[in-house]
């Protein structure tokens, strides 16, 4: 008969030793928006449920200097509430409050969201187009590994069976323009049809840095390099946005699916980003 | 009934430590570690329990024996047998020995309760109890019974008729348990019967007695007689078994038995009965009983 | 025998609760749990007699309990029993008095989250009484220089009375002129006798859960015999429209009349919950409930009149009941112990004096029988006195004697009168007389030995309900809800509860015989206040003669829709139709007379008037019997008795009963073999003591040492013999009255009878325990 | 041996020790173990918000939390609440803006409003909107829903 | 107070639980299990209303401590029929109108499934010894009596 166990380690340590301890059947539980609805559609079977939740070295967010720092555990509530996400990481802000409901935001946290690994996932967007770096530990150690790099499909991702997220770092943002649009079906608790974020420095008149992630429109989310790539020293006119327009659509992946066509896809894409680049620089167009 | 005592048999209230021992041992030890803290022996729980709900005992340790094995069962070794204190009153029924040889303890154990009440109650607390109504007690005492009384110092054996101090009160001191009873085998040409007048079929006795009986030809060679519910504790009579010994069976021999009897016990009125009832029934009862233990000791009925 | 012309009626069935009950999903109030639902329990007073002078339940409440004290609960004046008119109720007692008067009485209740906690936080209440002078025996109570005073004053429907000498009230009823009867008589017989108080010990003790409802109201289930009577009760106490006091029907653990008032408990249930604003459930333990009601006990002062010829020409009867703390309708019952006497016999002239006395005692209700039983007691005695007096058999004495078919009957006491139209009294003594073989029946003087047998006769009655062509005190009617589904299958919907007898199994077998339909296409819907007309109570052995009588009435009318719509389809005059039982398609169904093979099934009625939007075939009506018919009963027992031990079993007996059509023969049987059970306790075992000093139970309100018969008690089946008289009630449904009752009235009277024909002593206090009969014995022998 | 996983938590107001399987929700635990049901199952996957209850005074949707993880926490739910004002005044403004239909998404509806107006004194109906979007009804078109919500917030004010 | 796991087959199915040392198996089973079938009558074991069987003897859950059943099997009246088969006790206590209001039948078949168990062809007087702790108070036990003796097998040779 099928069994199932629970704890809820209150030490990093303790966590890190059942993680590495239990080989199979492990599943890291932290806000469980996600795992119950697997579980009762049986897409996962684990033989121990190991809730973070008790791990107060996983919350928390510290901005010093020019870097942030959120821990794993911070709700996407917390992340709304935090001044110095609002100011440092605007973007992060805005895909926040665009994140699923109310509610789900009370439980859902940042490291959760990311190591579900959805291609969808609203946080992965602007942590993506914030350049962010994740701390990874294990009872082995500790490593980083940037956001860029962190997904390998759909659910799947860099971590090992023995790793856990322990924090988001990011540089603050505060001189960059930015902006985040999430294209989904309705207003709340919408999964994206896609999501782009954008990161901007205008240095005379011309992109110096650009920074240009899509959600949902790949197997994992992505980076925009190419996009980045075409939209850098250039002159945001009318034209150059035409064709950045069309380097994203090319650029993107996706797929068809319940909610969308890949080529309505495709062709959405191009247009958020135009949308958030105008957003981004508030209009202000030469 | 005010605030205080009020009592309520729907539950128990949290006001005791539930202890569980596995052997014989660990439960001496858990006696004598809190021999002066109010410490009970839980086994049936039938007196017990009711005890408990209507305020008439409020321990603050329970020390369930209950399921310690070597404290139940009966072993039948040479001839004698030894009955574990926690063995059932039911379970004593069932056996074959019991029945046929000891028929006073049988007649005593199915007087007793119904069988739900004897699946859980025990032979060792129904004596443990010290009700001057016990059942068991006069059949065991006339029986000649001898109870092991142990704790962590060690054993000790006293004969039941000892046992009984008061309603209530026995001969167990702190830290001590009741572990074992010893009845004699069946001697030859001897018979015991017992007998019981309650309100129901099943009540506590207004009076119960035993007797137990050796025969030499038509006299009478030894005897026991033990009568309950007729004074603080169960009583044996020697007055009666002065008489009855050597004495050669007659119906006059019975009745004036029957009437030392009566004439032996000076009962009380309570809820159950009245003194005069319990005298005058103590009488037939006690000739009834000898009757049926000389007719089972293979002597002719009396005329 | 009539019930040959019945399908349904007079025939075994399973009764439709048994699954439920055998199975243990049955559910009582005491099984009713709710979500978030608290438990509470009561604090009762230690003293007879006390003023509540303070109480502090702060602690309590520190601990999170919520207290019901009688300083906050409504003080509402009521009678717990609604029977009588309001002009001639009584009404003594509040939800929780201010003044105990008796031990075990509720001072004050406290509800938790769980019983234990309550329980624990009830053990922290603080309680300041200044004790009183109080009164344990009735003959103290009537002498006000002793000092006891429970109350100075009570209201007597809306006027205000004083109470003197503790009498709680008196009445004297006189037919023709006793003084004038006696002159005539040849021979008179008078004796003293006394009926003890005995518990009723109904299995299920009182429980009651209520939930408050988001719109103010309430919803109650608890143990009572009436739905409708707790609900207007408690609408009146906490002033609420009775349209948000919704009370459910339920089944109940037995009663035997302890839940023919509304329970003590269930108010302070109400007023918990309501404080709470949250469900609160009150079970009381055995203990509570013990000293919660008893049976009325009565003593009798009896005396009779006779010709030489065995005639009777008078009878006075003074009995003085002993009603202890409340006045639960005792005043209807000195009427029914008028009337219960009256109508055993044509006495020609008589007086009837009665008088309730209050004492510091646990207060006396109705059990099976009302007075009846104990009266039965004091005449059926009397009776058996006489005979041997004049000379004349026992039973030839009765029948000379008895009121029957043509005489005047009271229902209920002297208001409630009608004429009997059924009677078998002749019928079942013979019969009865052959069973128990009454010619083996030897003179005591001829007994020897130390086990002697004797063999004892006596008839009693009961009324079946409390109908009449007159409205009278006593308020009587009931209603019921039918209606036919579209598949042809019915539904019942009654306000009457049945305590386990039948009641609701008579009602749908009516159904199914008026109906025609099978008897498992009739449902008995549970119900509520809310969703029912208003029934009295199922008391007064009414439950199938006026409750079910309500049924017959409303299926007479379901049936004239069933053939009208019949009619539209069959294009026939309704009149000209036949409704008849179809069991192999297992319908009712409707042809034209004479043309069995072109019917058309209920079913199809039903369907067609659904689909051609005629409207669903069901009715809905209230409707009062007009008679009160008297079911008799008669009890043969034969005894024996140890006379060295003082010991009385009963080896045989004979149950007759005339309950008209006996629509459930085997519950019929039941209740009869039930009530020499309950009989038994009556006459040989059951009282519960008080300590003259404490006021309290000697018992302790545990039944360790407040004896219940057991199986072993009771004659083998075979020594059981059930007769029914072969009678027929043209007011009846079917042609049936009541039983329940009077399976019990006669009883005691037969064994104490049997006893005396045994013995040669006539036992006049009950019950008759070995210690009395052995003192009896003894002083025999001495004198 | 258990399998169950011991907690100890505080649901309206009073504790409570319970054992609940690895898996077992926080809704099922309060229907099924403690009988509490206002808190609704409308899809037990988040969708839907009839479920809602407070978890450390947070609005949560009980259907996708593990009754596990509110060890050591305090659970509330809307009858729980019945004296709070706030909850009262909610419940009555629902009554008289005819906010309610079926009824069934209405307690957790109202646990989300209270939690909301507690911490935001005068919200627009846009706020009100974003505030309720976890929760779905599928009567009212929320409109009245969002009317009577915001009604009690002026009153706040 | 202390909580204890315990463990017991109940009705045929394992069953763990955490109980406290004051609780009465009949509470637990009424107030936790909601199986209300074994009722409360007098507390004190006079009345037997509260019979379950606990290792297939009748015992009384008024009188026994939670906490004492870890480990043993314990059968109530819930867990007597095969699904919708009753069991032939309750059969017979349907046909021979042994049930009136109810509240002692549970306990009443509880302790005649039993005798039956031990003695599948009791005597009359063997029925009326063995249920005379279970009181009832509406039929006077002749149908009750009727109803066990008429599960009882032939005696052999009778």
């Amino acid at each position: 008969m099928y069994k199932m166990r629970y704890a809820a380690p209150r030490t990093l340590t303790e966590a890190l030793r059942l993680l590495g301890e239990e080989r199979e059947g492990v599943y890291v539980v932290a806000g469980s928006t996600n795992v119950l609805p697997d579980l009762r559609a049986k897409k996962i079977r684990p033989s121990l449920l190991l809730s973070i939740e008790k791990l107060g070295e996983l919350k928390g967010i510290h901005a010093d200097g020019d870097v942030v720092t959120v821990g794993a555990l911070t709700t996407i509530n917390e992340l709304l509430a935090s001044r110095d996400i609002e100011l440092n990481a605007g973007i992060l802000h805005q895909a926040a409050q665009r994140f699923a409901d109310p509610l789900v935001r009370n439980r859902a946290t940042i490291g959760g969201n990311l190591a579900n690994a959805s291609p969808a996932a609203d946080s992965a967007v602007p942590l993506l187009a914030l350049d962010a770096v994740l701390d990874i530990c294990s009872a082995r150690g500790e490593r980083e590994v940037p956001l860029s790099s962190f997904f390998t499909g759909p659910g799947k991702t860099v971590l090992e069976r023995d790793e856990l997220i322990r924090a988001v770092r990011f540089p603050s943002d505060s001189e960059n323009q930015k902006a985040f649009i999430k294209f989904g079906l309705r207003e709340a608790m919408a999964i994206s049809l896609v999501s782009v974020g954008v990161e901007l420095r205008i240095q005379k008149d011309e992109v110096a840095y650009a920074r240009v992630a899509f959600g949902a429109v790949a197997p994992t989310p992505m980076r925009g390099f190419r996009t980045e790539e075409f939209l850098v020293g250039k002159k945001l006119t009318a034209e150059v946005l035409d064709e950045a327009r069309q380097v994203a659509s090319r650029e993107v992946r996706p797929i068809s699916d319940v909610r969308a066509t890949e080529s309505y896809r495709r062709h959405i894409s191009g247009v958020l980003l135009g949308r958030a680049i105008k957003m981004a620089l508030g209009g202000g167009m030469s | 009934m005010n605030a205080q005592n009020q009592t309520n048999t729907r539950l128990l209230l949290p006001e005791f430590e539930y202890l569980r021992p596995e052997t014989k041992a660990e439960a001496l030890h858990f006696l004598d570690q809190h021999r002066d803290k109010n410490v009970h022996i839980l086994a049936g729980g039938t007196d017990l329990i009711v005890k408990m709900k209507t305020g008439a005992l409020s321990p603050r340790y329970l020390v369930n024996v209950k399921d310690i094995k070597e404290l139940s069962g009966v072993r039948q070794i040479n001839g004698a047998l030894h009955i574990g204190a926690v063995t059932t009153l039911a379970a004593l029924l069932r056996l074959p020995a019991i029945r046929s040889g000891y028929s006073a303890l049988y007649e005593a154990l199915r007087s007793m309760a119904a069988p739900a009440v004897r699946n859980m109650a025990t032979v060792g607390g129904n004596l443990c109890n010290g009700s001057p109504a016990a059942d068991t007690a006069p059949a065991l005492m006339v029986l000649g019974t001898v109870c092991t009384l142990s704790s962590v110092a060690g054993e000790r054996r006293l004969k039941l008729c000892d046992f009984f101090l008061g309603p209530g009160r026995t001969a167990l001191l702190p830290g001590e348990m009741l572990t074992e009873l010893l009845v004699d085998g069946v001697r030859p040409d001897s018979g015991s019967s017992f007998l019981k007048i309650g309100r129901v079929s099943a009540d506590i006795a207004k009076v119960n007695i035993a007797v137990y009986l050796e025969r030499d030809g038509d006299r009478v060679a030894d005897c026991r007689v033990a009568v309950g519910s007729v004074a603080p504790t169960p009583l044996l009579l020697d007055s009666v078994v002065s008489f009855l010994k050597g004495s050669t069976m007659s119906r006059q021999v019975l009745s004036e038995a029957g009437r030392m009897v009566e004439d032996a016990i000076a009962p009380i009125t309570d809820a159950r009965s009245t003194a005069e009832y319990r005298k005058a029934i103590s009488r037939i009862l006690a000739e009834e009983a000898m009757q049926a233990a000389w007719v089972r000791s293979g002597g002719e009925v009396p005329r | 025998m009539e019930t040959r012309q019945f399908e349904v009626a007079g025939r075994r069935a399973r009764r439709k609760d048994g699954i439920a009950k055998v199975t243990g999903r049955e559910i009582y109030s005491s099984d009713v749990y709710l979500p978030g639902m608290m438990h509470a329990v009561v604090l009762r007073s230690p003293h007879p007699h006390a003023e509540i002078v303070d109480v502090d339940v702060s602690e309590a409440e520190r601990m999170g309990a919520v207290c019901l004290t009688p300083f906050d609960v409504p003080d509402t004046v009521y009678n717990e029993r609604t029977v009588s008119i309001p002009e001639k109720t009584y009404r003594d007692r509040t939800v929780l008095p201010k003044k105990v008067r008796h031990v075990g009485e509720a001072v004050l209740a406290v509800a938790h989250d769980t019983e234990e906690l309550a329980m624990l936080a009830l053990s922290k209440v603080k309680v300041q009484y200044k004790e009183l002078p109080s009164a344990l025996d009735v003959k103290d109570a009537m002498v006000e220089a002793r000092g006891a005073r429970l109350y100075d004053t009570v209201f007597l429907g809306g006027e205000c009375i004083q109470v003197k000498n503790n009498i709680a009230c008196e009445r004297s009823i006189a037919v023709g002129d006793v003084e004038d009867g006696f002159r005539q008589a040849d021979i008179t017989v008078e004796s003293e006798f006394e009926a003890q108080r005995m518990y009723h010990a109904q299995m299920e003790t009182k429980a009651a859960v209520c939930a408050p409802e988001p719109d103010g109201g309430i919803t109650v289930w608890t143990t009572t015999q009436t739905i409708h009577n707790v609900r207007q009760l408690l609408g009146q106490i906490f002033s609420l429209p009775l349209h948000k006091v919704n009370v459910k029907r339920i089944a109940l653990g037995g009663a035997f009349g302890s839940s023919i008032q509304m329970n003590s408990i269930t108010p302070i249930c109400v007023g918990l919950a309501l404080r709470a604003k949250r469900p609160v459930k009150l079970v009381t333990s055995r203990e509570e409930d013990m000293y919660d009601h008893v049976k009325y006990p009565v003593r009798f002062w009896l005396k009779f009149g006779a010709k030489k010829d065995g005639r009777l020409v008078a009878a006075h009867m003074k009995a003085l009941v002993d009603i202890g703390a409340h006045n639960i309708q005792a005043y209807p019952l000195l009427g029914c112990i008028a009337g219960w006497f009256a109508s055993l016999y044509k006495f020609q002239n008589l007086l009837f004096e009665g008088r309730a006395v209050y004492t510091n005692k646990v207060p006396a209700c109705a059990m099976q029988g009302y007075g009846n039983p104990q009266t039965n007691f004091a005449v059926e005695s009397l009776m058996d006195m006489l005979a041997e007096e004049l000379g004349i058999d026992p039973i030839q004495l009765r029948l000379m004697n008895y009121v029957g078919v043509g005489d005047e009957f009271w229902g209920q006491g002297p208001t409630v009168r009608s004429i009997i139209k059924s009677c078998g009294v002749e019928e079942m003594l013979s019969r009865g007389a052959a069973m128990i073989g009454w010619d083996r029946r030897v003179h005591p003087s001829q007994k020897s030995g130390d086990v002697v047998r004797g063999i004892g006769v006596a008839r009693g009655f009961h009324t079946s309900g409390t109908g009449g062509p007159k409205p009278g005190e006593v308020i009587d009617y009931s209603s019921a809800t039918i209606k036919v589904n579209e598949d042809g299958s019915v539904d019942l919907i009654t306000p009457v509860m049945d305590q386990g007898g039948g009641t609701w199994e008579a009602a749908a077998k009516v159904v199914a015989e008026v109906l025609k339909v099978p008897l498992d296409m009739v449902g008995i819907s549970p119900s509520d206040t809310r969703t029912t007309g208003y029934d009295v109570c199922t008391h007064a052995t009414r439950g199938v003669y006026c409750g079910v009588g309500a049924v017959h009435h409303v299926a007479e009318q379901v049936r004239q829709k069933i053939l009208e719509f019949a009619a539209r389809i069959l294009e026939q005059n309704p009149r000209d139709l036949s409704l008849a039982r179809n069991e192999e398609i297992g319908q009712a169904v409707i042809y034209p007379t004479g043309l069995p093979d072109r019917y058309i099934t209920l079913g199809e009625v039903a369907k067609t008037a659904q689909i051609k939007s005629w409207g669903t075939i069901a009715a809905t009506d209230s409707y009062r019997q007009k008679n009160c018919p008297p079911c008799f009963v008669t009890h043969f027992v034969e005894v024996e008795v140890e006379k060295r031990t003082g010991r009385v079993r009963i080896v045989r007996a004979a149950l007759l009963g005339d309950c008209g059509t006996p629509i459930n023969p085997d519950m019929v049987k039941g209740q009869l073999i039930g009530g020499l059970c309950r009989g038994l306790a009556f006459a040989l075992l059951e009282e519960t003591a008080y300590d003259s000093n404490t006021g309290r139970l000697v018992c302790g309100g545990y039944l360790t040492d407040y004896k219940l018969p057991t199986a072993c008690e009771m004659p083998a089946i075979d020594d059981i013999m059930v007769g029914f008289a072969n009678t027929y009630e043209p007011s009846g449904p079917l042609g049936a009255k009541g039983i329940g009752e009077a399976a019990l009235n006669s009883a005691a009277s037969a064994i104490v009878n049997a006893i005396y024909n045994a013995t040669g002593i006539r036992f006049k206090k009950l019950p008759v325990t070995p210690e009395r009969v052995l003192e009896a014995l003894r002083e025999g022998v001495a004198r | 041996m258990t399998e169950g996983y011991a907690i100890e938590l505080t649901v309206n107001g009073r504790q409570v020790s319970a054992e609940v399987r690895a898996d077992e929700t926080l809704l099922e635990f309060l229907r099924t173990q403690l009988r509490i049901i206002d808190a609704k199952s409308g899809c037990g996957k988040g969708d839907c918000g009839t479920c809602t209850v407070l978890l450390d005074g947070l609005p949560v949707k009980s259907c996708i939390v593990l009754a596990a993880s509110a060890d050591g926490k305090d659970v509330k739910t809307l009858s729980g609440m019945q004296n709070e004002p706030l909850v009262k005044a909610l419940q009555e403004s629902f009554v008289t803006h005819g906010a309610v239909q079926c009824g069934f998404c209405t307690p957790g509806m109202i646990l989300t409003a209270a939690s909301y107006l507690n911490e935001h004194k005068n919200p627009s109906r846009d706020d009100i909107r974003r505030a309720l979007s976890g929760n779905l009804c599928r009567c009212t078109g929320y409109k009245k829903i969002v009317d009577a919500t915001q009604a009690v917030a002026r009153r706040n004010e | 107070m202390t909580e204890t796991s315990i463990t017991l087959t109940l009705n045929g199915k394992k069953k763990t639980l955490r109980v406290r040392p004051n609780e009465l198996l009949l509470n637990v089973l009424r107030d936790r299990l909601f199986l209300t079938g074994a009722k409360y009558g007098c507390g004190i074991g006079e009345c037997g209303a509260c019979t379950v069987l606990i290792d297939g003897r009748p015992a009384l859950a008024c009188l026994t401590l939670a906490v004492a059943i870890d480990g043993k099997e314990v059968v109530t009246v819930e867990g007597l029929a095969r699904g919708d088969e009753l069991d032939p006790l309750q059969e017979a206590f349907l046909d021979h109108g042994a049930v009136q209001c109810g509240f002692c039948t549970p306990g009443m078949i509880m302790t005649a499934r039993s005798l039956l168990d031990e003695n599948p062809s009791p005597s009359e007087e063997e029925v009326r010894e063995y249920i005379r702790g279970n009181i009832c108070r509406c039929t006077g036990y002749t149908s009750i009596v009727s109803a066990i003796l008429s599960c009882a097998q032939e005696k052999e040779g009778a």
